[in-house]
């Protein structure tokens, strides 16, 4: 598909002169290494090749209009008038130029960028990128391009540490201005070059908090238009007193990741039998989960993780609450109760320990509820609370956790084959470290077909195997909260950054003036 | 005039202290439901829920309860264990002489100087939260205190004359000090034991606070936690954060008041000798 | 007597004379056979083994250091690309290695760069360290002052109907957990009353200086005044008893004789004798003070040295953990020197020199 | 008179119990008298004197009146005399001097409440003079001492220049000489007596010598006077037992020791206080005995300067 | 019995620019048994320094201490320790010599276990009554604290305490400089009469003259840590001339008006 940014500019919206955005990520420097400023970059000031429309389709974003052939080349024409905030003009160099420095000075972008084998720039306005073997799915990995100047990191030897203002020059509709550390303000104004017109909301800023208290107070002073959080929404404990205010709106925006998932690691003891797994699904009560974790919008989930409103989505086994067949599975499985109130099989008791982050109080909430399921049902819980740090030491280096709490993001969802097999498979992020073959057949078929209905047939599969294997439990599904200021309409979407997006500086109107 | 008045102070804080071991003690039979049980989640208080429920649905006047038990361990052990600590040091770095005092006192510098907080933090993320590494934790760095404060004492004691006489007649060191110097210490060391405990349950509630703590047990502490990290004080629920808030204050106070009064004792007893010099 | 620097005894030296042992450190001693020196040297010492600690206690923690630095979302772990990242930060040498280069950078004033921030560790440091000065100075300031006039009148009117309830208000003070005296402020004054702003330490809209000030001053009121309520307690108390205790000496007695005034008295005779302890509190708990106002950084979203410290350890940022100890190392000494001096100034009975 | 005591009783409460620390002690002294106070350690010599000054603690209670010049010394007045017409010596030198101020810092201190009129300059100066005239050998160095560098001795004379620097009408000197050594004492009682010419004294001491250069002498025994006259007469030539017997115990008159112990001043004997260790009661006769156990005795003759109180004397 | 030789002893002090002080230098006298040795000076002059170098609680810096033909600076500490028991002192500040937090009879007690000269407590107590009526106290004393007893039964009390490990030579540091006379006479009599009754000897340390004058056999005088006299008291010191002593050194007497 293609497509073009080109619309005529709103000129005729309320204007808001200033738009204050809090936001609790804790963004440290404007380097091109920090994570929190990073998504803040592809909100206002970077852009990619290309980026996802409201449908999740994919839509030109730096890129006119691309095409492959094969999966394996894939060539982009560049959008015309596209300059950087300095002046100088966007050309292809700048391009491969990126994707390459990204490539060798950041291992996280290697690691999405691993099948590019070479870049060219026939013209001043066009990439062709070559692959090492064809990938239907490689705009996915593009998503996560944020273009830079070349003129400027051409220079720059450590981008980890270059925290001058130029690092923060892109071509995207907003130019960073200032960095207060002090006031915890960050200040972006509107790109008045920008090939779309300058951005009607003549100036950003996102102020930065430390307690999530403080920042829905400052939203609910009028302090701050809206709160955000990437890929994540407000918390509903927050959500019931803000809907009581009339000053704030509460959207919903639809969520294709899944926001709870008890993600098993197959290996393990335990936790390896899919008929305990299955049997622990059963004791789980989703309504009450739901009920005290995602009262607005949440739902019980079905078995095939994958969130409804995901493109290939089928229905699959809806998760129940059912303590007396979760027991009757485990005697089947041979668990049989014990004087300790715990099941064992020949000696082996069922018992194992589940991983969560100590910064993530829902999560310890959740591990104590489900702690409390299983013990129903006679199998032991022993809930490890590390910092995040640990967490990630374990889950993705030693990967010596038997299970662990997670969240799962759009973006993660729609990685390696799509539909979240970027966690399962133990070739990628593989935190539930599935390599049966099945599951590896089918996502070697996931990631080479090119027909889109070859690949809802594989994925209608895949989910048909995470139903009966369940590598994890998904919680619940629920849609992120997005609270505002009422009083500004015409909020997009975007299922990467949510309400945070172009088409949002170009639509928002003040309704009240 | 004053030493009446002072027992006031004492007595509050005593009864303060009976009710909330009675507290600990009882909890079973005083909390009106099992701190575990499940009801309407964030339930305004009522006939029911005297206290409300938390945002899982637990009654926080049980939860309150049953955390009287934590907290007070806590406190207690990590306050037995810092004194202890802080006692034998204290009381070697003051009576030895030598290379042993050098060594001792070096301990203690070394400790004051390292950074509280940050070894805190440190050894919180080392050990990994639970309630044994929180008590072994406060205890490791709270003997300092302690410690200065009985050396600062043994070494005044050292250079009275009634360890100078017992010297002479011959009375073997370690006998002097066990015998001699450490119950003239007493005073000190129980003022300083009571505030350690007074410490230690304010310290638990703030690393709880900052998530070190151990959350799956309910302690004050971990209650102020969740209502601070799950919507308690944006959504006003007072009834969730104030009452365990106001218990650490009861606890803490009644442990402070106990120890203020045994400081006042300390210090009478040390002006009676100062002064029995003076009048002999 | 002296609160920081180490006590030695003249006897024990004496002792070391008759015995005379071949023995390194008492050889050192009776050579120089001079106190000052010692006294520096086991500073030194002290020293050596804090700053080795300081390296230690950070790669004593479990996880890897540069985990985290893959990025935050889902990425594909693999041990090339942390050896990669390990070399880069100099983390693939040896312990003994990476010791020494330790020493030499302390050596050379140099902290190393911080992993988490991206920024050299003494820039990091700078910012933050500003900030909770600009936080704790206001509030050594008024909790010390206050302290010192109020535990005064109360040691000097102990047992009075004052004395009283000032002891028992710090008492209750005290008790307060630090984060709940916070988040009431914050509730109250900021968000009901609107009086004070929700966090930070600034508008970010720089004028002119004075503005700038004033603002900076209207945002650090509320975390001050949650600090102050905490830590007037204790110096109070301090205060409190020793002003008591100075009270019933002979010299105040004969003051009184004398016919001065009770200001007089207070001011000059009282005042100076009593204050020596809460000198050595304000000495001891200053490290305490520097790194402990995290939780109300937490709670007034300031970025000052305890959020840093608090980062720097989660994200196991080895050089910034350091570089944190090490500032506060310094402090606490500087601090202590300080007051030792003071102590001395003070107190002419202490009459050795530094 | 400069001073007059009448029925000047001082109880303390301890706990439960009350202490009498001074029974009905009338006294007068007269301008540029000198007279000292000797007796047992504990029998509220100090607790007198500092009736006297207003310095009582707070847990003590006074009754009785005290005139100043024939009137009656009110608090208010007490505060306006104290530290120029009323002056103290304490009992202890080194403590009495604050330790963290210089010596002549605290002279100058007690020179600026007597005359304020003067410069800073001026009270320096007139510190030194007055440091010269208690036999400072170098008034410029102890001006700038601190208290732990001077001696007792010179302590003492510290505390002496403060008393003179006014003009004192009475100077009340609670054991001047305790702990010092006996050259220190003689040259420092010396000098008392030289810079208190022209004062009244009340010179309250253990030391018999010291006692004897005054002229005249009081002996109180458990809280009362026993016995007061001359201090040549009475220590030639004691009438009460207890005096008697408290200069027998002195080394050059054979150091006979008293025995027993002075009576608890929280629950006295009817009668008379000393009898139980009483040299004479032993030789007396069972009725004579009944009389000392019974009743207690009166100073007699009463309101005159030389009295005794002993039944038998 | 026992013989100082050249005692001397030097203390440093300060920190900076270290100053000795000579507390004691080159020191020689000797204590015949049964007899009392009295030792006077002047504030500062190092008496209180030689008690504490003849009772082992400092080491000198030079010289010797011949105990009955034993070198006591020669001996280990185990040794000295058993010495120790021979040569008992007592202290200028009779209340503060006692442990504030020991009744009367630990006190006492202690000592004894500590040199194995009692087995069991009845022994003990049966040997304290006999101490205490050497000393003249009466055993209603014994369960009291040393702050509910006076100075002078304090002073008794260290006395019977040291006495009660029969020492041969017991050295009396200012024993009474904290009392008042009578009391003071109650002290020295009491010593006196101890030393008639078991033939100790006995070494009183003092600034009084009438004191050494009344109570000692031999003395010697003392000036900023050397011998100035040595002697018999009666020789040396003037006579005394009573209570007027001081008195009729006033130049002019002020006779004011009495
Ligand atoms: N503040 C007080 N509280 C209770 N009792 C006191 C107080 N001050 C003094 N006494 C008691 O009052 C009595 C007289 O004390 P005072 O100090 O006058 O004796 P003194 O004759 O001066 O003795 P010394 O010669 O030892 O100085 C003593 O028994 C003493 O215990
Ligand atoms: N531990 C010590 N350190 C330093 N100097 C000391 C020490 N002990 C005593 N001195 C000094 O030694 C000298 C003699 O002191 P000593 O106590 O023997 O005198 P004294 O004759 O007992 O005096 P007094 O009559 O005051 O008791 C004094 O100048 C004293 O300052
Ligand atoms: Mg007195
Ligand atoms: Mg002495």
């Amino acid at each position: 598909g293609c497509g073009s940014n080109k619309q005529p500019v709103s000129g005729n919206s309320s204007n808001i002169p200033s738009l204050t955005i809090g936001t609790t990520m804790k963004v440290e420097g404007i380097n091109i290494e920090d994570y929190y400023f990073g998504i803040l970059r592809g909100i206002f000031t970077h852009k990619g090749l290309v980026k996802l429309d409201e449908n999740s389709n994919f839509t030109g974003d730096m890129a006119k209009s691309w095409s492959t052939a094969d999966g394996q080349i894939w060539t982009f024409l560049l959008q015309d008038g596209l300059t950087w905030h300095d002046g100088t003009k966007v050309t292809a160099a700048d391009v491969k130029f990126a994707l390459e420095y990204n490539m060798k000075h950041s291992v996280e972008y290697r690691s999405h960028f691993s099948l590019i084998k070479s870049i060219s720039t026939p013209d001043e306005k066009t990439v062709v990128i070559t692959l090492s073997k064809p990938n239907p799915r490689f705009l996915v990995n593009l998503l996560v391009l944020r273009t830079l100047p070349q003129h400027i990191f051409s220079a720059v030897d450590n981008p980890a540490t270059y925290n001058d203002p130029k690092a923060a020059i892109g071509c995207g509709p907003y130019v960073f201005e200032k960095l207060d550390t002090k006031a915890g303000i960050i200040t972006f104004r509107a790109n008045t070059t920008y090939f779309r017109g300058p951005p009607p909301i003549p100036e950003i800023k996102v102020r930065l908090f430390k307690n999530p208290d403080a920042l829905y107070m400052a939203l609910q002073n009028g302090e701050i238009a809206l709160p955000y959080t990437y890929s994540a929404g407000t918390d509903p404990i927050y959500a019931a007193n803000l809907a009581k205010n009339p000053q704030i709106k509460l959207t919903n925006i639809p969520n294709l990741g899944v926001s709870k998932a008890l993600i098993f690691n197959v290996t393990k003891p335990v936790v390896n039998d899919p008929q305990v797994r299955t049997a622990l699904s059963y004791a789980i009560d989703y309504n009450e989960l739901v009920r005290l974790f995602a009262p607005t919008s949440g739902i019980a989930p079905t078995a095939g993780l994958v969130p409804r409103g995901t493109p290939g989505f089928v229905e699959t086994r809806p998760l129940e609450f059912n303590p007396e067949h979760a027991k009757r599975l485990l005697e089947q499985a041979g668990y049989h109760l014990t004087d300790s109130n715990i099941r064992e099989k020949n000696g082996q008791p069922l018992t194992f320990e589940l991983l969560i982050r100590s910064d993530i109080p829902e999560n310890i909430r959740l591990a104590e509820l489900l702690q409390k399921y299983f013990n129903n049902i006679g199998a032991k819980l022993t809930p490890k609370t590390v910092d995040i740090t640990l967490f990630q030491t374990i889950i993705d280096k030693d990967r010596s956790h038997t299970s662990m709490l997670s969240r799962t993001t759009p973006w993660g969802m729609m990685m390696w084959a799509g539909m979240g097999t970027g966690y399962m498979d133990a070739r990628n992020i593989g935190w539930a470290m599935v390599s049966d073959a099945k599951f590896i057949d089918l996502i070697d078929n996931m990631n080479s077909t090119l027909e889109p209905e070859a690949y809802k047939i594989h994925s209608a599969a895949l989910q048909q195997y995470y139903a009966e294997n369940l590598p994890a439990i998904p919680l619940y599904w629920d849609s992120f909260i997005q609270p505002h200021n009422a009083a500004l309409t015409g909020w997009k979407i975007s299922p990467m950054y949510g309400v945070l997006n172009e088409e949002t500086w170009y639509n928002l109107k003040n309704s009240t003036r | 005039m004053f030493r009446s008045r002072l027992s006031l102070p004492m007595y509050c804080g005593l009864s303060l202290l009976m009710i909330l071991i009675l507290l600990a003690l009882l909890a079973p039979m005083l909390a009106p439901y099992s701190p575990s049980e499940r009801f309407t989640p964030f339930a305004l208080p009522s006939a029911a829920h005297r206290l409300g429920c938390d945002d899982i649905g637990h009654d926080i006047l049980s939860q309150l309860i049953f955390a009287s038990r934590v907290s007070l361990l806590v406190g207690l052990t990590a306050a037995v264990a810092s004194a202890g600590l802080g006692t034998a040091i204290g009381v070697l770095s003051g009576y030895c002489q030598g290379y042993t005092a050098l060594f001792f006192n070096s301990i203690i510098h070394i400790v004051l100087l390292i950074p509280a907080l940050p070894l805190m933090l440190t050894l919180a993320a080392y050990v990994g939260p639970s309630l044994g590494n929180i008590i072994a934790i406060i205890g490791l760095l709270g003997w300092c205190s302690t410690a200065r404060v009985v050396q600062a004492r043994v070494l005044q004691l050292k250079s009275m004359p009634y360890v100078e006489a017992l010297r002479s007649l011959g009375i073997p060191e370690h006998q002097i000090i066990v015998k001699h110097i450490i119950p003239n210490v007493y005073e000190v060391i129980a003022a300083k034991f009571i505030l350690a405990v007074a410490y230690a349950m304010l310290t638990e509630s703030a690393l709880s606070f900052l998530g070190l703590g151990d959350p799956m047990t309910i302690s004050w502490g971990t209650i102020l936690y969740y209502a601070f990290h799950r919507g308690g004080f944006v959504n006003d629920l007072w009834h969730w954060y104030l009452p365990p808030g106001l218990c650490i204050a009861a606890a803490t106070l009644a442990f402070t008041l106990l120890a203020f009064y045994l400081e006042q004792k300390a210090q009478q007893a040390k002006i009676l000798t100062e002064d029995s010099a003076h009048a002999a | 007597m002296g609160s920081y620097l180490f006590y030695f005894s003249t006897e024990s030296i004496a002792f070391a004379k008759t015995r005379c042992q071949p023995d390194l450190l008492y050889w050192w001693c009776v050579m120089h056979n001079n106190s000052l020196f010692q006294r520096v040297f086991q500073l030194f010492l002290t020293l050596f083994v804090v700053l080795s600690i300081n390296f230690a206690l950070p790669r004593l923690m479990p996880g890897d250091p540069v985990i985290t630095l893959l990025g935050q979302d889902v990425t594909v772990v693999t041990n090339s690309n942390l050896a990669e990242l390990r070399s880069k930060y100099g983390l693939d040498k040896s312990l003994g290695y990476q010791y020494a280069a330790y020493w030499q950078n302390l050596f050379q004033g140099e902290l190393g760069y911080s992993s988490h921030y991206r920024q050299p560790v003494t820039e990091t440091i700078k910012d933050h360290l500003s900030w909770t000065l600009a936080l704790l100075m206001p509030v050594i300031a008024f909790s010390t002052l206050l302290a010192t006039i109020l535990g005064t009148f109360a040691g000097w009117k102990a047992g009075s109907k004052l004395d009283y309830t000032l002891t028992l208000g710090s008492l209750l003070t005290y008790s307060l957990p630090q984060f709940l005296i916070g988040m009431l402020l914050l509730k109250v004054f900021a968000f009901e009353l609107r009086l004070f702003p929700l966090g930070g330490l600034g508008s970010g809209s720089s004028d002119s200086a004075l503005t700038n000030f004033l603002d900076t001053v209207w945002h650090l009121t509320l975390p001050v005044l949650a600090l102050t309520i905490s830590a007037t307690a204790p110096k109070l108390l301090v205060m409190r008893n020793s002003a008591a205790k100075e009270q019933q000496q002979d010299y105040i007695t004969y003051a009184t004789a004398k016919g001065l005034s009770t200001c007089r008295i207070l001011s000059v005779h009282l005042l100076r004798n009593a204050c020596l302890p809460l000198l050595s509190l304000l000495a001891l708990n200053i490290g305490f003070i520097v790194s402990g106002a995290l939780v109300v950084e937490i709670v007034f979203s300031i970025s000052g040295m305890g959020t840093l410290i608090y980062e720097a350890a989660i994200y196991r940022d080895y050089p910034l953990l350091q570089g944190c100890f090490l500032i506060l190392t310094v402090f606490v000494v500087c601090i202590n020197t300080l007051a030792d001096f003071l102590y001395r100034i003070i107190d002419p009975r202490i009459t050795n020199p530094l | 008179m400069l001073l007059n005591l009448d029925k000047l009783q001082v109880y303390f409460t301890v706990g439960r119990s009350v202490l009498q620390a001074v029974n009905e002690v009338d006294l007068s002294i007269t301008e540029r008298t000198k007279t000292a106070i000797i007796g047992e350690t504990g029998c509220g010599k100090s607790v007198l004197a500092a009736a006297i000054a207003g310095i009582l603690p707070d847990n003590a209670q006074a009754s009785g009146t005290i005139t100043w010049e024939n009137t009656l010394l009110s608090p208010k007045l007490l505060r306006t005399i104290r530290g120029k017409e009323l002056t103290l010596v304490p009992q202890n030198p080194l403590g009495s001097l604050n330790p963290v101020l210089t010596a002549g810092c605290q002279v100058s201190e007690t020179l600026a409440r007597i005359k304020p009129e003067l410069t800073s300059a001026e009270r320096y100066h007139n510190t030194l003079e007055l440091f010269g005239t208690v036999g400072l050998a170098q008034p410029g160095t102890v001006y700038r001492a601190y208290p732990h560098q001077l001696s007792g001795g010179m302590a003492q004379r510290v505390l002496l220049a403060a008393t003179i620097a006014g003009t004192p009408k009475l100077v009340i000197a609670d054991e001047p000489t305790k702990g010092l050594d006996i050259n220190t004492r003689n040259q420092n009682v010396l000098l008392m007596h030289q810079v208190f010419a022209a004062s009244a004294l009340l010179l309250i001491t253990h030391d018999i010598e010291v006692a004897a250069t005054c002229n005249s002498l009081i002996v109180m025994y458990a809280g009362e006077l026993v016995e007061a006259g001359s201090a040549k007469e009475v220590l030639k030539d004691p009438l009460h037992p207890y005096t008697c017997q408290l200069l027998h115990s002195h080394p050059s008159h054979g150091l006979t020791p008293i025995p027993g112990l002075p009576p608890d001043l929280t629950s006295l004997p009817a009668g008379c206080r000393f009898a139980n260790r009483c040299a004479l009661y032993n030789k007396l006769n069972n009725s004579q005995k009944q009389l000392c156990l019974t009743e207690h005795p009166p100073l007699k003759p009463p309101g005159s300067t030389t009295a005794v109180r002993c039944w038998h004397a | 019995m026992l013989e100082a030789i050249n005692l001397t002893k030097y203390f440093t002090q300060g920190l900076l620019n270290q100053k000795t002080i000579c507390a004691v230098e080159n020191v020689s006298f000797q204590v015949p048994p049964g007899k009392t040795l009295g030792i006077m000076g002047t504030s500062g002059s190092g008496k209180t320094t030689v008690a504490k170098l003849l009772a082992g609680l400092i080491r000198p810096t030079a010289g010797q201490i011949v105990y009955k033909g034993t070198v006591l600076s020669e001996l280990s500490s185990a040794q000295a320790r058993l010495f120790r028991s021979k040569l008992q002192m007592i202290f200028q500040h009779p209340s503060l010599a006692l442990d504030p937090r020991q009744t009367i009879v630990d006190a006492l007690l202690e000592p004894l276990f500590v040199h194995k000269l009692i087995d069991s407590r009845r022994q003990g107590l049966a040997k304290i009554d006999s101490l205490l009526h050497l000393t003249q106290l009466s055993a209603d004393i014994l369960p009291k604290y040393p702050w509910q007893i006076s100075g002078g039964q304090a002073q008794r009390i260290v006395i019977a305490r040291a006495l009660g490990l029969e020492p041969e030579l017991l050295i009396a540091d200012e024993p009474t400089a904290m009392l008042d006379v009578s009391i003071q006479a109650q002290i020295l009599t009491l010593l006196n009469d101890i030393q008639r009754q078991t033939g100790l000897s006995l070494i009183l340390i003092s600034h009084d003259p009438d004191v050494i004058r009344a109570c000692a056999d031999r003395m010697i005088g003392m000036e900023e840590g050397k011998v100035v006299m040595n002697g018999i008291p009666a020789a040396i010191l003037p006579p005394s001339d009573g209570l007027f002593a001081l008195r009729n050194t006033l130049p002019t007497y002020n006779t004011g008006g009495l």
